[in-house]
């Protein structure tokens, strides 16, 4: 923490950044929340702990539009958003100076978040300086997962169907998501109208199923949708479910490798024809 | 539960091979079950996953997906831009409760008009043996 | 040419265990003596366990009994030198053989190996898989460098032919350290120690053991070719042929004996193990070479070694 | 307003015998925006299209849908008709109720109801279905042959004689490729160079042909009709208006170290030459790696005895850039080198050649002279053995394809052998004889029955060196079931056709796909074998797969035939049905860049923002962009999602 402020300062102090992305304590909600630090003298407040769950990431676009050169302080699971997103030309890099914290887990309620027992890098993968000790991956568990995985076709889809019902489509999911960034998201189109605006279960389930798609191979499992959906539906499930069959097929978790196209853009013509029709397991 | 009424099949051809296979299979008189709907693509690259969930949510009970074989896509590389694609959301829906035996893919050459029939007629039996799909159906959402 | 792809997974450490080859122990116990003092020399401790049996190869090809009977026993083995955390080094191409093959085959089939550990697990033991297993070729050969530093007594003026067997080479086509048609290991190593190499045509071929092995059935294939490989040897006069399996040791060295038992000919080349002779040019001690049990005498041998040795000595004052 | 016309064919009775045409005809009257609906017996005939002629000038249509056959056999016939009535062709919808319906199924009924529903889905779509305008692209009508063996050599001609121009590009010093390297050629047994040399000259002659030798592809840019090529020279250091091609400086030079790539390394040549005597063009080279005034600042003989001051030892690399309009690629193939064969002695033994060796070995303009002798002791080989499928049908060591050529040179090679020692033993070791071909399999038993080789079925298992300097070859005589010992004065292996080295490198330059080995890919094995999946490119000789001088020569007057009908217009039609970008919804993720095989997605401005744009020349519709792009900000016209959304969804 205090070599973080230190190298903060420094940098501001040779100019090396405008602006620092990063945490600081709010007395008005009375927690730690996202914070664009802009001068020097505000950094002493910079705060990087447990509580310090957001994914900074999601604000660089605009940031970085902005400013020229940007300092952003990095959990593992924001690095590999930001890794995405350079990939998509997102971000450049060169405007990126990353201050990558070896990130000891989050805590969602004073409990740690279900997303860090899966975490495949706690250090970003995109690093300039580097914080903290870095931990050897390990395999992911996808407890939950597993659980549903282990029921039959109807019970899953009898789960899932009162989760999508319970659905609002206030898109708070998308808003949060660093890697949801369209122009003209698929679900306001109305020519043709893949997803219907209203929320009822048939387009709830066209909806949930198209932003799982959407971040096939590319979603860092930063768990921002599930911490921010007003109706806790279990997000990270669904997401958690396309990127073990990623990881499976493809052998790739995403953002772990910087300049790695994502998966599904990826050209394979080794891929095995078993992933087309062999049965899972 | 089995099935009882004529489960409806979307299928999904790329123009160069499988629609072109699937005309072979009239050419050659080959029957299949007359519930497949058939959409022609210019190539299976062009199959977006969207397209399927949406067909599930419309009412279909299986979708089938065919393109040229590996190594002949007209396109030179659609056919492995599907197939990734597709075996993610196959995974997918399968993990909300759409069986995997509801989507069916499959390479057809333009030469395989018997394989063509073979597949549409296995492909509806796969799906009466099937229990009843989830009722994600729109037009059973209206009813109620 | 040696493969640096295979030789860079080769992993020689401070101290591995020796597992000594049952036709060394009966036959040849040189190969096994001048093996357990050369290692120490090239800083590589040996350890050898008095529970060690039988490969399981003679077991397999004798058809004695099938490879999954014989499994368990391999694994005892390999168990052996797991507990001890060490690398195996072989000194035979039967014992590599088997003790890599099944031990992948085990690895590799969970089922088969949970098999085998529970017959293990009645005498206490447990076979995991975690240890490797090298012919003692590929350590010799990555310590190269330090033999021929440490060479006090160069081979110089001395002629050999070398014969690799097929065990290692030929069976490993893709994981053995060198080329099995075009070899130059055991050349390598002999011209590090100031040895020369004569090459003679039937190089590639087999000692002739592995054809319906002599031992236990008719002699007519084996010998004729075991007679063709000694007279292509014969033919460029070397004064020993060099091996890395005492089975084919075996072979080339006691049928030279039956061929003159019977007069088909006058063969008098010694065969000799590859660590026998670093062990000779490291300076070991002669009688722990062993030379006195092989069935061609080495003394022409020794005698033309020694008369070069004091040659130069002389020369050098 | 889409005012649609709905028109439903009988075909004789292909349809109505199992589709109640009628039916179906009466039901899509009342359907939305269905101005007219019709059938008839056969809509295709010429009746049939007046009366959708007539219907679109009453009805005031503007939407089409026919009912009929599959949309591969009579669209472009119905939209004749459209056309005729001032419409635009792509405000045609066909529904496929023959093939895909009235032939597949036997029930009426359910027939009738297929019908009806594909009808139907083509009219919900053909409302979305816009005006399109297929694009004219201008053309550049010069050709690019890469390679200039024999293939590129006759692809040259062939379009120089149709009276437009060729640049002919060649890696190496002179034309004429393998085929000037070999003595005789199957079935006739005529000599190759005197059948090639005159080709080479008229190429050289030629008014519309440019030669650039010593060069190699180093970019290409554009699309059909319009590439931009830029091609690499290398620094020959010599100036090749000034050299009169005398020799002088090759017979003077003191460095002779190299191995001489025409001779297949038999022997060596001079650092300066020219690298056969037949050579097109006939300038020498400069090797740099050998000569000493390039290494090490002496010598300098060659510029001294240049008698047309031509020697430039301060020639650099240079870039040219040209505009083509299509290119050929004809790089051929090389031998593969034997040198994994271990057990065939690994290229260590002198008298155990390839299959080129011994074609310079017995040809004339050879080392020897045109000799047959051993290159180790000088003697006429008594006995020699061919060994085929070197690297050939050969998993473990070498390609799994057939190279197809060397049945039929081995066979060849005793012969010449035959010719050049006639009281000599020739042993052929062979898996199996593969000679499909004009005259092919006569000449091969020609071979064994007038010349007398010996053909034993069995793969070579290993060459061994004797001591008597002769080699013996393990084999075994299958027929008979017995191994066999041949005792051999030489042994030559027919060894593998294999991709040039820089095959793939070129194929990612072109931007068109290779197999597994390494050969380039052809738009359709069977159809299409000159042209690549990129249009304007077209492949002609071994580089497509491995070929003997016919097939090569076939295919270099295909690959041209091609390049002239494409050259015969002044500009080209490209469908309508390609990608387009909406940049106001594109992120600029580029995507869909990634997944273009035609690279025919570039970056581009739109206000402050970059965003993907679709180069309209290169985009071939294939549509794996739209699949990818997440904002649908890409529109495939003709397969919009639109027009697929109203096909899916009833």
């Amino acid at each position: 923490m205090k070599e973080l402020i230190v190298k903060a300062k420094e940098l501001f102090e040779l100019k090396i950044i405008e602006v620092l992305l990063g945490w600081k304590y709010d007395e008005i909600i009375s927690d730690v929340r996202p914070y664009l630090f802009k001068d020097i003298s505000e950094i002493d407040e910079l705060i990087y702990d447990r509580r310090s769950v957001h994914n900074l990431t999601n604000y660089l676009p605009n940031i970085t539009k902005r400013y020229k050169k940007v300092g952003i302080v990095l959990k593992g699971c924001d690095g590999r958003s930001l890794t995405t997103q350079i990939v998509e030309h997102r971000i450049n890099l060169n405007q990126i100076v990353a201050l990558a914290v070896g990130c000891e887990g989050v805590d969602i309620d004073e409990k740690q978040a279900p997303k860090c027992d899966d975490c495949p890098t706690n250090i970003s993968p995109i690093a300039d300086y580097v914080f903290g000790e870095k931990k050897t991956a390990t395999e992911p568990g996808y407890d939950q997962l597993k659980k549903i995985e282990a029921m039959t076709d109807p019970e899953r889809w009898d789960f899932f169907a009162v989760e999508f019902d319970k659905c609002t489509r206030c898109y708070a999911c998308r808003q949060i998501c660093p890697l949801c960034y369209c122009e003209l998201c698929i679900a306001d189109q109305h020519e043709p109208k893949w997803i219907e605006a209203s929320a009822k279960l048939s387009s709830n389930t066209m909806w949930h199923l198209t932003r799982a798609y959407h971040l096939a191979g590319r979603c860092s499992d930063c768990g921002e949708c599930d911490r921010i959906c007003p109706e806790d539906i279990p997000l990270r499930l669904l997401n958690n479910a396309v990127e073990k069959s990623v990881l499976e097929m493809f052998n790739v978790r995403a953002g772990t490798i910087p300049d790695e196209l994502p998966p599904l853009v990826v050209l394979a013509k080794e891929d095995p024809d078993e992933i087309l029709g062999g049965r899972h397991e | 539960m089995k099935m009882n009424k004529e489960p409806q099949i979307l299928g999904i051809l790329c123009k160069w091979c499988s629609y072109t296979g699937a005309d072979l299979a009239g050419t050659s008189r080959f029957t299949y079950p007359a519930n497949v709907k058939i959409v022609q693509v210019p190539c299976s690259g062009r199959v977006d996953p969207v397209m399927i969930f949406k067909a599930f949510v419309e009412g279909y009970d299986g979708v089938m997906v065919s393109g040229c074989h590996p190594g002949d896509c007209h396109y030179g590389t659609g056919n492995y831009h599907a197939r990734r694609k597709l075996a993610v959301a196959r995974r997918l829906l399968n993990f909300v409760g759409i069986n995997y035996d509801r989507m069916h893919f499959t390479w057809i050459s333009a030469a395989e008009g018997k394989k063509f029939a073979d597949e549409c007629t296995q492909f509806t039996q796969q799906l009466k043996d099937l229990a009843d799909k989830p009722k994600t159906l729109a037009r059973k959402e209206l009813a109620k | 040419m040696p493969r640096q792809e295979i030789l860079d997974k080769i992993k020689v450490s401070e101290k591995m265990f020796l597992f000594k080859p049952c036709v060394g122990s009966n036959k040849y116990p040189g190969i096994i003596t001048s093996a357990e003092d050369i290692f120490p020399k090239l800083d590589v401790e040996i350890e050898t366990s008095e529970d060690q049996a039988c490969c399981g190869g003679f077991l397999t090809f004798t058809n004695v009994a099938q490879p999954t009977s014989t499994m368990p026993a391999v694994a005892r083995n390999l168990a052996l030198a797991e507990e001890k955390g060490l690398d195996t080094i072989t000194l035979c191409n039967g014992c590599y053989t088997f003790l890599t093959e099944f031990g992948h085959f085990m690895n590799d089939r969970p089922p088969v190996k949970g098999v085998v550990n529970v017959i293990l697990s009645m005498i206490g033991r447990e076979f995991k898989g975690s240890q490797s297993v090298y012919h003692s070729i590929e350590i010799l050969y990555k310590l190269k460098d330090k033999i021929r530093e440490r060479t006090i007594r160069p081979l110089e003026g001395m002629k050999f032919a070398t014969h690799y067997g097929c065990h290692y080479l030929f069976a490993f086509k893709k994981t053995a350290i060198d080329d099995p048609f075009m070899p130059s290991v055991i050349e390598e190593l002999v011209r590090d120690m100031g040895g020369e190499i004569v090459e003679y045509p039937e190089a590639r071929s087999c000692c002739g053991t592995g054809l319906t092995q002599v031992i236990l059935h008719k002699e007519e294939i084996s010998l004729p070719h075991t007679k063709t490989k000694l007279d292509s040897i014969q033919s460029v006069k070397p004064d020993a042929v060099i091996g890395v399996c005492p089975y084919c040791i075996a072979q080339l060295d006691r049928m030279q004996q039956k061929f003159n038992y019977r007069k088909i000919g006058k063969y008098e080349t010694p065969v000799i193990h590859i660590t026998q002779l670093i062990g000779l040019a490291l300076g070991i001690e002669e009688k722990r070479l062993g030379f006195g049990a092989h069935a061609i005498s080495f003394d022409k041998f020794m005698q033309k070694f020694h008369k070069l040795e004091k040659a130069r000595g002389e020369k050098n004052g | 307003m889409a005012r649609i016309g709905v028109f439903i064919c009988h075909c004789g009775i292909n349809i109505s015998s199992t589709v109640d045409v009628e039916k179906v005809t009466a039901t899509v009257k009342e359907l939305p925006d269905v101005a007219f609906a019709m059938d008839y017996k056969f809509m295709c005939s010429s009746p049939g299209q007046n009366m959708i002629r007539n219907a679109i000038r009453e009805h005031e249509l503007n939407r089409i849908v026919v009912a009929s056959c599959s949309p591969s056999m009579h669209l472009p016939t119905f939209q004749k008709a459209l056309l005729n009535e001032q419409m635009n062709p792509y405000l045609i919808s066909m529904a496929n109720i023959r093939e895909q319906c009235s032939w597949v199924t036997k029930d009426r009924e359910a027939a009738t109801q297929k019908a009806l529903d594909l009808v139907t889905r083509q009219i919900k779509r053909v409302s979305h279905q816009d005006e399109l305008f297929d694009i004219d692209v201008e053309l550049h009508k010069t050709a690019l042959v890469i390679g200039g063996g024999i293939a590129g050599i006759q692809a040259a001609l062939d379009i120089a004689d149709g009276d437009r121009k060729v640049i002919l590009v060649e890696k190496s010093p002179s034309l004429g490729g393998k085929m000037a390297q070999l003595d005789e050629t199957f079935p006739t047994l005529d000599c190759s160079q005197c059948i090639l040399t005159p080709k080479m000259v008229e190429v050289a002659q030629h008014p519309n042909i440019r030669i650039m030798v010593n060069s190699t592809i180093g970019k290409v840019d554009g699309f059909v009709g319009n590439f931009k090529v830029t091609i690499n020279r290398k620094a020959t250091y010599v100036d090749e208006d000034k050299c009169i091609g005398c020799g002088v400086c090759q017979s003077k030079c003191p460095s002779e170290v190299a191995p001489n790539e025409f001779n297949a390394g038999l022997e060596k040549r001079p650092s300066i030459y020219i690298p056969f005597p037949q050579a097109v063009p006939a300038v020498p080279i400069i090797d740099p790696e050998n000569c000493l005034k390039l290494t090490k600042g002496t010598c300098g003989i060659c510029e001294k005895v240049c008698p047309a001051e031509a020697i430039r030892y301060d020639d650099e690399p240079k870039e040219i850039e040209v505009e083509v309009g299509a290119i050929i690629a004809a790089i051929g193939y090389r031998e593969m080198n034997p040198s994994v064969y271990t057990e065939y002695g690994g290229n260590r033994y002198p008298d155990v050649i390839t299959g080129l060796q011994f074609e310079r070995l017995v040809s004339s303009t050879g080392p020897t002279g045109g000799e047959l002798i051993r290159l180790s002791d000088g003697k006429v080989p008594r006995r020699i053995v061919f060994v085929k499928c070197v690297g050939s049908r050969d998993e473990d060591k070498g390609h799994t394809y057939c190279s197809g050529i060397c049945c039929m040179y081995t066979a060849k090679h005793a012969m010449l052998y035959k010719h050049h020692v006639p009281d000599g033993d020739a042993y052929v070791c062979y898996i199996d004889i593969r000679s499909p071909g004009k005259s092919y399999d006569e000449f091969v038993r020609r071979a064994i029955e007038e010349d007398d080789v010996r053909y034993l079925r069995g793969r070579a298992g290993r060459i061994m060196k004797l001591k008597n300097g002769q080699y013996r070859v393990y084999t075994e005589d299958t027929l008979i079931g017995r191994p066999v010992a041949i005792d051999a004065d030489m042994v030559v292996l027919a060894s593998a056709v294999e991709p040039q080295g820089d095959a793939i490198k070129l194929a990612q330059i072109l931007g068109i796909s290779y197999d597994k080995d390494g050969f380039f890919n052809e738009a359709h094995p069977k159809l299409k074998p000159v042209e690549t999946a990129t249009a304007g490119i077209f492949l002609a000789g071994a580089c497509q797969g491995p070929k003997d001088i016919p097939a090569s020569v076939q295919q270099g007057s295909a690959a041209a035939a091609k390049v002239l009908s494409l050259f015969a217009r002044d500009t080209l039609k490209k469908s309508a049905r390609i990608a387009m970008v909406d940049p106001s919804a594109c992120t600029g993720c580029l995507t869909c860049a990634y997944v273009c095989h035609y690279s025919a997605i570039e970056e581009a401005d739109f206000g402050r923002r970059k965003v993907s744009k679709v180069i309209s020349g290169k985009c071939q519709g294939c549509g794996a962009c739209v699949a990818t792009c997440k904002g649908s900000a890409i529109t495939l016209a003709g397969f919009s999602d639109d027009e697929l959304f109203e096909e899916i969804v009833l």
